[in-house]
């Protein structure tokens, strides 16, 4: 079925668009809904991937008589989206991630009606507890009526976003789904509807706002030198002028900002301690899609460019080293955990546009094969630690790290998927972090040593500050102040699991995984002419 | 060659940033991101313009002389989404005064 | 407000909607479309609003099944076309019947019963946009939060 | 401490002029080059699609999808404010 491609988005749309119907109607069945919807959709993209290993790569025009009628004049008038191997995986991985961050949401944004004030033992507080658990087993039977029916329509709407920025083959698509993907963040970060939130999300908006209206200008400079909004028939025609140039600044700067790397990672820190974690681990998601966007134009629609590729490589040792010196002198967990997240995707953008400086050789090919599949790591590492953040904000309530101690006495378990958390990211044997950070390091030392140096030393930087935090919030005694307001449940502790489990498995086996699904997303991005063949016969 | 249409969108856009980056007022940063928006949109429909051209529309047209028509079907686009993001901040900046107001 | 504000805004209420449907169904012959109309049907609710402060309640949730209803009519349109062809096809123009008047290239006075689905999805986008624009107004302009 | 508002200005200067020097290369104003799409546009649009205004059949029918995703980023705007303005507040626990 070629239809797959177009479903994959227009069904979580669908099921959105629906969603606050349902949520009228009854809680219980509304995140039965989405849960199917999520279900659903991983399903499609699993065909979906099958079908572009066994077919290559897939073009699909929107409103055509038939999907593969991409250029009817020799040149494409419709939305056309394309599918390869890599936008493929990738969107198969993600949609895995965001189905388990759903799963954990369901369990996490439940506790968040146990908001009475249990800090005091006396008789009034557990009085206002009972209260509380009857208001729930009323709002449980009844419609609901604290905003989750809206959280999870900008949840799936965030999807459609992150979905869109996989599949476009078209310049101004990219600008709505860009706008689908702020908007919905900004509602996301908003959630709590505290000020702090709302001050976060206000600037979110209008950075993004204004970012989103350069690539618009981006866009709009590109249309007026060649004609066209597709990206395939522009790197057919491109040949790289001023103009030309100018538009890909403003379009990367924007694609940049997006992904949040060194110029423009100031958003990052305050939305992702403002918004729950469901939705930070969603967030990432969008981000890594937002560098996936930026080597998709930066590579294959404006063909390889030293110079760019230069200034791409100075951002992402810039970003690794910002990244930790600024979690450095931070206190709060979430603060800290996206600032590290910043530094780890300085590693994506490092492999891939060293391997594309490097292009045509074997060390070059392995360097873009180390940054893609870093960026597998990088969701499944920084989310394990933002994951395990929130079940310690979950149950302690405390969100500076260094007022929490002692927790592994309490939550061995806890402490133990910490731990796994920190050696991961910060890349030591045998977990997956390993894996991937080495096939960087051997891959960019052929472009020069003096990367691999200082990768490595961020790398080293990075398990510094976690192995502070580690000890300062799981070791020594446990103090009076800190007490537990929530038991873990068990569906959380199952998630985090499957995390570690997967962690593992790629960590034990990266050849396999490499070889079996790296390897071909890695071809796909390489070759500029098969992206143009697939529109323009 | 630097056309006056073009540089009027220029001047919009830098205006409209400069709002954004030095105003604290919440409702003026909305002001400068609107600005913005129209500069880029200005651009994008003087960017389709022929010169003698008349509206795309069939429907009882003066000449076949006609504009081109992309730009003013992705500016409908773009306009609709800046109304979206101005409600949007509007509102967040409605409830950071009234928290502050507490 | 006065009594004659809301006499005079009750007597242009009329006008403002049949403008507002006139631009919506008239979207593939003239300048306008969905958006424009459905923001022209979205003034009375502002103006409503403004007038009648207190004295009268526009329901939220009515609103919002609209925009809903209005939202899944255009994406039902949009999969329809998928069965035969591709999504977002066209499959009602030029078929002679429902809206299927074929047109000749050139200029002429302008025939309702065309342009296959863009006359519905013209309804579908002002159905939404008219009922989003509203709830937003209802939203910040109301005078107490809901819960 | 780094002055904050000198970075600004120069970096806005900067900004602008790069801009201007832009547009200095861009085509004159009415005479635009690449119009093979708009062309085509205008040519087939009334024919293929029935409908005499080439915008709405562009909005509605060439880019459906864009138009689609517009609607879609004003129902996120509508969900965003509908969720930002409810009265009931809690703390924030993740």
């Amino acid at each position: 079925m070629i239809h797959f491609i177009i479903l994959i988005i227009a069904i979580p749309l669908f099921s959105a668009f629906l969603l606050p119907l349902i949520g009228k109607l009854n809680e219980k069945l509304m995140k039965f809904w989405v849960g199917l919807t999520l279900l659903l959709t991983s399903f499609l993209s699993i065909f979906l991937y099958k079908l572009i290993l066994e077919k290559g790569t897939l073009a699909y025009t929107l409103g055509a008589r038939f999907p593969s009628l991409t250029a009817p004049q020799g040149f494409p008038i419709r939305i056309i989206l394309i599918g390869d191997a890599l936008s493929g995986f990738l969107a198969l991985f993600f949609l895995f991630i965001v189905f388990l961050s759903f799963l954990f949401s369901l369990k996490i944004l439940d506790g968040y009606h146990f908001l009475d004030p249990v800090r005091s033992q006396n008789a009034l507080a557990e009085a206002q507890r009972k209260q509380a658990l009857l208001e729930i087993s009323k709002s449980l039977t009844r419609k609901t009526s604290n905003g989750v029916d809206k959280f999870y329509t900008l949840y799936l709407l965030l999807l459609v976003g992150i979905l869109g920025f996989l599949f476009t083959a078209d310049f101004f698509t990219l600008f709505v789904f860009y706008e689908i993907n702020s908007i919905a963040t900004t509602g996301l970060i908003a959630f709590f509807r505290n000020k702090e939130c709302f001050k976060s999300a206000f600037h979110y908006l209008a950075v993004f706002a204004v970012g989103s209206l350069f690539l618009l200008f981006g866009v709009g400079l590109l249309y007026s030198e060649y004609g066209f909004l597709n990206m395939a028939i522009i790197a057919k025609n491109i040949q790289f002028s001023f103009l030309d140039k100018v538009a890909l600044s403003f379009i990367a700067s924007a694609l940049i900002l997006k992904a949040g790397i060194f110029p423009f990672y100031f958003w990052k820190p305050e939305a992702y301690n403002a918004s729950p974690v469901p939705a930070v681990i969603l967030s990432i998601v969008s981000s890594l899609s937002a560098l996936y966007v930026l080597f998709r134009i930066s590579f294959d629609v404006f063909g390889l460019n030293i110079i760019f590729g230069q200034i791409l490589i100075l951002f992402s040792l810039l970003s690794i080293f910002a990244g930790v010196f600024l979690a450095l002198r931070e206190n709060n967990l979430k603060r800290i955990l996206s600032y590290l997240a910043i530094s780890e995707l300085g590693y994506v953008v490092l492999g891939v546009s060293s391997g594309f400086l490097m292009s045509n050789t074997e060390s070059g090919f392995k360097a873009i094969e180390g940054g893609l599949f870093h960026m597998v790591n990088d969701i499944l590492d920084v989310g394990l630690l933002f994951l395990i953040a929130g079940i310690i904000l979950y149950i302690s309530r405390v969100r500076n790290a260094f007022e929490i101690r002692g927790f592994a006495r309490k939550h061995p378990i806890l402490a133990g998927f910490f731990l796994f958390g920190v050696l991961a990211i910060s890349g030591l044997p045998p977990l997956n972090g390993f894996a991937s950070k080495m096939m960087i390091y051997e891959s960019v030392f052929h472009l020069s040593p003096v990367l691999t140096i200082i990768a490595i030393l961020g790398s080293i930087l990075v398990l510094a500050v976690l192995v502070k935090i580690f000890a300062s919030i799981f070791l020594g005694a446990p103090s009076e102040e800190n007490r537990d307001y929530q038991v873990i449940p068990k569906v959380v502790i199952a998630i985090v699991s499957i995390f570690i489990i997967l962690m593992f498995s790629i960590g034990l086996f990266p050849k396999q995984f490499v070889t079996s699904f790296v390897n071909p997303a890695a071809k796909a991005l390489i070759s500029q002419q098969n992206y143009i063949n697939s529109v323009i016969h | 060659m630097i056309s006056f249409i073009f540089l009027v969108t220029i001047l919009l856009i830098v205006i409209g940033t400069s709002g954004a980056m030095f105003k604290r007022n919440l409702i003026k940063i909305v002001m400068s991101v609107n600005i913005v928006g129209a500069g880029v949109n200005l651009f994008l429909i003087a960017l389709g313009y022929r010169s003698g051209g008349v509206a795309p529309i069939f429907t009882n047209a003066p000449s076949l002389n006609m504009v081109s028509p992309t730009p003013q079907a992705l500016i409908l686009t773009s306009i609709v989404i800046n109304l979206a993001v101005t409600a949007l901040l509007l509102s967040l900046a409605v409830l950071i005064y009234k928290e502050k107001e507490k | 407000m006065s009594k004659i504000v809301k006499i005079v805004s009750l007597i242009t209420l009329n006008p403002i909607i049949i403008f507002g449907l006139y631009i919506i169904s008239h979207g593939h012959l003239t300048p306008g479309g969905g958006f424009q109309g459905g923001v022209i049907v979205a003034s009375i609710a502002i103006l409503i609003l403004v007038v009648f402060e207190n004295d009268i309640n526009l329901s939220k949730n009515l609103f919002s099944l609209f925009e809903s209803l209005g939202l899944i009519f255009f994406i039902t349109l949009a999969f329809l076309g998928t069965f035969k062809n591709t999504f977002f096809y066209n499959f009602l123009a030029n078929k002679f019947w429902f809206l299927g008047k074929t047109i000749h290239f050139g200029i002429n006075q302008g025939f309702l019963n065309s342009g296959g689905v863009i006359p519905l999805m013209n309804l579908a986008v002002g159905i939404e946009v008219a009922s989003a624009l509203s709830l937003i107004a209802v939203l910040i302009m109301s005078k107490k939060k809901y819960d | 401490m780094v002055n904050f508002k000198k970075i600004k200005i120069i970096s806005l200067v900067f900004f602008s002029t790069f801009l201007v020097l832009t547009i200095s290369f861009l085509h004159p104003f009415g005479k635009p080059q690449a119009v093979e799409m708009d062309n085509y546009f205008i040519k087939n649009a009334q024919v293929q699609t029935g409908s005499n205004n080439v915008v709405s059949s562009i909005v509605f029918d060439y880019r459906g999808l864009d138009t689609l995703g517009e609607s879609t980023v004003l129902f996120t705007a509508v969900m965003g404010i509908s969720l930002i303005l409810m009265k009931k507040k809690y703390e924030q626990n993740s």
